[in-house]
């Protein structure tokens, strides 16, 4: 712990008042002034200061030790130290449990009794002790690199990658298709789903051009059940679009549109206009 | 601590012959040959090598397994044992050899005490999140503490926490076996004291404490320890 | 296992005993630690130890020298050799076992379609050249294609053509006929039956001949073997 570097220079900045104490008050002060960045925060702190107890920690009178602490923290606001927060949030706790401690308990009060709080930190120190004494336990192990040692040469697992390539007589058979085609083999239904035909949009619009006396999109052309999926839309719009050019071109139907992107609509062409 | 092996040996056996009869035109290396083959890959190798991975570099129908438990009994006692690195093997000079080694080692990095602390949290603890291991240390635990362990690979990711806002976990890795000459977490020094005397439960706080930590955090992590005791018991 | 150091033992030690007494506060160690304490020197070591080397670093009084021997000598026929290396001694794996140290994996490719085509244009028409495989193709074929099938021993030279230059003939291996499942060339389908599979069912690009008829083979200028005509009239 750095206690002892920071000893200095606080007992410096701590001169008269140390001048008004006896020896063993400034030994038992020296134990305790100390950096407090050197602690490892509260619970370190409490750690540190049950040692003085010497007792075992199941036996540790948190009472006292609760009483140490605060005479910790009230030592260290004299030297007008800074203390973190959480040093001073623990410092209320303990104060607190201290009243706890003392007071006969009272039978109106909620919450856990000063023996249960009492008995929670002293498992808690415990526990970080024992973490420590562990974590010793364990950096003092024969360790690899320092006290026992790996193969100094390691050798390089060569990693050798297969490649094997493999076609299925599938593969062979549509490869020669499409070579004898001259063209990507593709399956036939497939393709023509969604393929409305100029034929096929001019033989539905002769059926129905003869009712429409008057100016019809020609969208409401499309055959049904081609109207919503996009492609099939699509299809359709132009094969209805070229049949009415078409249609047109015969002269049996007029043809307009209003402006850019406007519905474009058909008209029987009869008798009216001669 | 070969137990393990030997235990799931014999069933592991009769499946590779099956498999074998069936599968393989070549019948499988003599035993003495499996031997000397895990040597050989053990010895060439400074990580620890997996069963598994011994199998699948032998050739068809051995039983690495088996092989190791002829390999380690020759090896003890030598300057150069065979030991058991999490579920892998290793070959490693003999602790008690040590000063024969020039200490041309790059120094490593000293860990400061908060480090060395968590790292031991994490190794006996296991799983566990960052706020149990605050509620043990009564501090907030660095970014920088934690990034260096997971740097040096003595500690990754575990699975989340199954407890409210899902916390991850940390354990400890098969590199940090390795470097403790440890077989297992099981084999971590005083484990068994510290579970006896109740050191290594999560015990919830009586009320509230203000050690240090968001405490909010603590209540979520702290109720559970089935993973930790999980991971220890065999 | 260890007969063959017991054996040297005595004389050794009474050798070492009396070097001892004149140059040494404390005993040397016995000849089987002593071995050991090769053993981990080389096994740790990333170079090569001179005996000098060794005996600069064990306890004064031992003899590297002698321990080398039993050293060696014990690992005779194991997987790992203590081998001269110039002036030093070192360990590596034994050279029969090298194919451990490496891992093959294997990954498997769908063929390209410049492979399947070429294979499928030899299968259908062997024997037959590279320039009639290319006429077929319309684009040239890369030396690494036929390459490729050559090495997978799926297509063999033929007989060379009795035409001006001679040129050599691609045929199809009996390594093909069984990956594809096959008893003949002859067992592939004509094109009537790959239309009646629908694989020809294409609309012809205008300007193209009806498909599976064989005419347009002949119009290719095709020089076309007995055997493929055959296998297109069905």
């Amino acid at each position: 712990m750095a206690e002892t570097d920071l000893n200095q220079t606080l007992q410096m900045s701590f001169g008269d008042e140390q001048e008004e104490m006896s020896v063993a008050e400034r030994m038992a002060a020296e134990a305790l002034i100390v950096d407090v960045d050197g602690f490892e925060g509260p619970l370190d702190l409490l750690l540190t200061l049950s040692r003085t107890q010497k007792v075992d920690l199941r036996k540790i009178s948190i009472l006292e030790l609760a009483q140490q602490y605060l005479d910790f923290v009230e030592r260290a606001k004299r030297l007008r130290l800074e203390l973190a927060a959480d040093y001073l949030v623990m410092a209320a706790w303990l104060a607190f449990l201290k009243s706890r401690l003392l007071l006969p308990p009272d039978p109106t009060e909620e919450g856990p009794s000063g023996e249960e709080l009492a008995a929670h930190l002293a498992f808690q120190l415990e526990r970080l002790q024992a973490m420590r004494d562990a974590a010793a336990k364990l950096m003092a192990r024969d360790r690899l690199g320092r006290d026992f040692f790996a193969r100094g040469v390691p050798e390089n697992v060569e990693r050798v990658r297969k490649v094997t390539f493999t076609a299925t007589l599938l593969d062979l058979m549509q490869g020669y298709a499409r070579l004898r085609t001259r063209d990507e083999f593709r399956p036939f239904i497939m393709d023509r789903d969604s393929v409305f035909t100029m034929e096929e949009a001019l033989e539905r619009m002769r059926g129905l051009i003869g009712y429409a006396g008057a100016w019809t999109d020609i969208l409401s052309y499309l055959p049904v059940g081609w109207e919503n999926d996009p492609k099939k839309r699509r299809s359709a719009t132009a094969a209805t679009f070229a049949a009415s050019l078409e249609l047109a071109k015969e002269g049996k139907v007029f043809i307009r549109q209003s402006e850019t992107f406007a519905p474009i609509e058909v008209r029987k062409r009869d008798g009216r206009d001669e | 601590m070969s137990d393990d092996i030997n235990a799931s040996e014999p069933e592991a056996e009769v499946v590779e012959q099956v498999v074998e009869q069936e599968e393989s035109l070549f019948e499988a290396p003599p035993v003495a040959e499996q031997e000397r083959m895990c040597e050989a890959i053990l010895f060439a190798s400074a990580e620890p090598v997996t069963v598994k991975e011994m199998n699948d570099r032998m050739p068809h129908g051995c039983d690495a397994a088996e092989a190791l438990v002829h390999l380690r009994k020759r090896y003890e006692g030598r300057g150069v044992h065979v030991v058991k690195v999490g579920d892998a093997w290793a070959m490693r000079t003999a602790a008690d050899l040590g000063f024969l080694m020039q200490k041309e080692t790059v120094e490593t990095r000293k860990l400061s005490r908060a480090a060395v602390e968590t790292l031991a949290i994490i190794a006996y603890h296991q799983p566990v999140t960052r706020a149990e291991i605050e509620e043990i240390r009564g501090v907030s635990v660095s970014r920088g503490t934690v990034d260096q362990l997971l740097e040096m690979e003595w500690i990754r990711f575990g699975r989340r926490k199954m407890t409210p806002g899902r916390p991850v976990t940390f354990v400890v890795t098969q590199s940090f076996l390795d470097h403790f000459g440890l077989s297992s977490p099981r084999d971590l020094p005083g484990l068994k004291e510290l579970r006896a005397a109740g050191l290594l439960e999560n015990r919830p706080p009586p009320g509230t404490i203000p050690l240090g930590v968001n405490s909010d955090e603590d209540d979520d992590g702290m109720v559970i320890d089935d993973g930790q005791s999980e991971m220890f018991e065999d």
